[in-house]
């Protein structure tokens, strides 16, 4: 019987390496796996790469991560906190973390790349500005695209709305975000969902990551309380 | 300056130019304004790049479901035909040109419709793109609402941005505080102006050649 | 008020003008708009390019417009017949259609692309077969790439199960297939769908393909009762 | 041949080799057959091209749903557990490695591991290839499943193949009524024999250079 309910968040981190590859799914709080990233912190695990939309606001979630001291490098669209100066915007003022600026429909695409087989591909986001310095740019049909590559991750952290034992996830409203993109993007894929129901309760028309891209899943109750 | 719109005002009249069916995205800050000057009967369907058609206005005060934000990362409610999408389909709604619009906010524009709105510095303390490039690029018309000069005066309407671009060549029309202006191949053409304000107050706060109407159509 | 239904099959077709590229949907029968491509045989429409998985089998659909002399040239991925020798065969022994050959998982990426703004990308398919000649390939991380381009449709025929009026769309089963990618990369995407339903019915986490993507929907209650 | 395996006895020396828990894309013809050979207890997920994960057995005569098929276009069911998604995201699954194995049938393999399986001609009067080059580069793992000669008795088997290549380098291991061989950089290795039949006699229809394990381990 295929079974990738795990019964604990260390055991669904278990084995993540330093220097691994994270992406995180979420935009802003919401869909964050706030409970693994912070089992991460638990974990052990150092000299991240940490990849995702936001650099975290608040003391929960990437932001402990960051405080802790794990993630020395940050891929990212939007590190600017609404709330003021944030954990990653001290680090980085102090020289104490890297970053790199990916457009966001760019860091999705290149995530669906890395998922989808595509190893690189071409996009008029960022012609003529900073974002395509060092790329090679090609003129299609008259227009000028930069050329941008897969970003694998070794691990990703999803937040689910339902899972079943398959793997099989659903999202609910816009907690859907990168977690789906995510999800096909790296070598192992951890959820965590705030239901775990019985295989076979979720449609297969209703079904948004099927379980093929998914390697463990983790039930997190409180979840069902806020995003 | 005193005459001129405020900024409910500037987002109504954007408001007024957006026809119903329109597929549009509003940026963060002031864009954002725009759809509450949208009347309900017209049906406009806002996109947000964090997966969802069909925003609708904030939620009353305690009622916001909490796994249902904007771009802007603000509480809102989802419209009856509404749908939501992760983000690679997201972006491919925007980078397929599939938005008839995007309303975006802006450090600068230039006469040739140059848009610099993400950064007035490389040696930004924490720079942050978001998804501006590629609505730049990607929806069918891009516009920009912002106020027409800078805290302290200086013209946000230029010949060269001197801030980072967005993106070059995509700005098809602006909207500030003082008027309405076209970017044409021709150049940038007042289209109208607001309460109070002559032709002449336009050039005078904007660093690149205005024509009016008459001299465009010449 | 945004309405896209449309009351006939020749309401929906207006204007789909000679010498246009028409994307249709389907995988074998299941999930192809029957409805339209025959529509567009009374339409009138002619020298077009067809692109479609299959070449169409029997004497219904897609074999009735190749019959009709309609289609210059079939864009496919599987022209052969499980019935034996079909309309298309015919033609195309004959000498009196064009055939381009495109491996499936190809022809879905060219569609998909071409609906998300991606003008070429790369892909190990068709790497040292006949498919790559005349294409340009490249080494990336030491595997051999062939370089592909956006497929873009005039039109494209989709085949949906529910509709509402803003065009937002469900797929019964396997009936999925092309159509949803399909819709993402024409001008003009008609729709026939066995259900149109209030707005709102549609629970907006089960819309597979929102309105945006949509133009025309016709409701055709007979899909109800086959596929 | 007389001695060998049959089709069914073929189909069923390849599902003993597929353990719970794979995802697995089954070529059209008798690789389909495979299935049948998963005892349902071992949960072994069937992918199809057209958008189906957790394919079923055929239904039950006169219970077919006519909106679920295969890429074979028969009439399937589907598990407890399945999910439907659109052709890129199928494809995705296949091209971006996330598939544990597919089988395919072929017309020849050669000693390098190129696949030949979807034409024997460019002159082809109706050419198909359906998506056997994309899950040819793409699955982790790709077997052959064939007859281990023509109906004419010439090898399948080849030092290089003389019909168009479906990939290059892929095979990993093939299956026939005679034996199961291993392509590995030391050359084609002789893994099992079909009952009744020996190392000689498959050298004998075999064009390319076998090795025995013993000589492989070597």
């Amino acid at each position: 019987m295929i079974d990738r309910t795990v019964p604990t968040i260390a055991a669904a981190l278990d084995g993540i390496a330093d220097g691994a590859v994270v992406l995180l799914g979420g935009f802003g709080s919401v869909g964050q796996a706030d409970a693994l990233i912070e089992g991460l912190v638990e974990q052990g695990a150092s000299d991240l790469t940490v990849v995702a939309n936001n650099a975290g606001g608040g003391n929960a979630g990437l932001s402990r991560l960051l405080a802790a001291g794990r993630v020395r490098r940050l891929v990212c669209t939007f590190p600017r906190a609404r709330s003021g100066p944030s954990v990653f915007e001290e680090l980085y003022r102090a020289g104490r973390i890297e970053l790199e600026i990916v457009p966001q429909g760019t860091l999705a695409e290149r995530l669906r790349a890395a998922g989808a087989g595509i190893p690189a591909f071409y996009t008029a986001t960022g012609a003529g500005t900073v974002i395509a310095e060092g790329k090679e740019t090609r003129e299609i049909g008259g227009r000028t695209y930069v050329l941008e590559h897969a970003l694998h991750g070794d691990v990703a952290l999803v937040a689910a709305w339902q899972a079943d034992r398959w793997g099989n996830l659903t999202y609910r409203a816009s907690g859907r975000n990168f977690n789906p993109v995510m999800a096909t993007a790296a070598r192992l894929t951890v959820v965590q969902a705030a239901y775990l129901l019985p295989l076979g309760d979720i449609a297969p028309e209703h079904v948004v990551t099927p379980g093929i891209f998914v390697d463990r899943v983790v039930e997190v109750p409180a979840m069902r309380e806020g995003a | 300056m005193s005459a001129g719109s405020n900024r409910t005002a500037m987002a109504a009249r954007v408001a007024r130019d957006i026809p119903e069916g329109w597929y549009v995205n509003l940026g963060i800050g002031m864009p954002t304004l725009i759809a509450d000057h949208v009347p309900a009967s017209r049906e406009v369907v806002f996109h947000s790049e964090n997966g969802i058609l069909g925003l609708g206005p904030a939620p009353p005060a305690g009622q916001a479901d909490p796994w249902l934000i904007n771009a802007g990362k603000e509480a809102v409610t989802l419209r009856r035909g509404g749908s939501f999408f992760h983000h690679a389909d997201s972006f491919a709604m925007i980078r397929g040109g599939h938005l008839d619009l995007c309303v975006l906010g802006a450090f600068q524009v230039a006469e040739n419709g140059d848009l610099a709105n993400w950064t007035t510095s490389l040696n930004d303390t924490a720079p942050a793109i978001g998804g501006a490039m590629d609505l730049a690029v990607g929806a069918q018309r891009l516009w920009v609402l912002m106020e027409h000069t800078t805290r302290d005066g200086r013209p946000r309407i230029v010949r060269r941005c001197s801030y980072p671009l967005t993106a070059s060549g995509v700005v098809r029309r602006i909207y500030t505080d003082l008027a309405v202006i076209e970017v044409t191949g021709a150049g940038l053409v007042v289209r109208d102006l607001a309460a109070g304000v002559d032709f002449a107050t336009v050039q005078a706060h904007t660093e690149a050649a205005l024509l009016a109407p008459e001299q465009a159509a010449a």
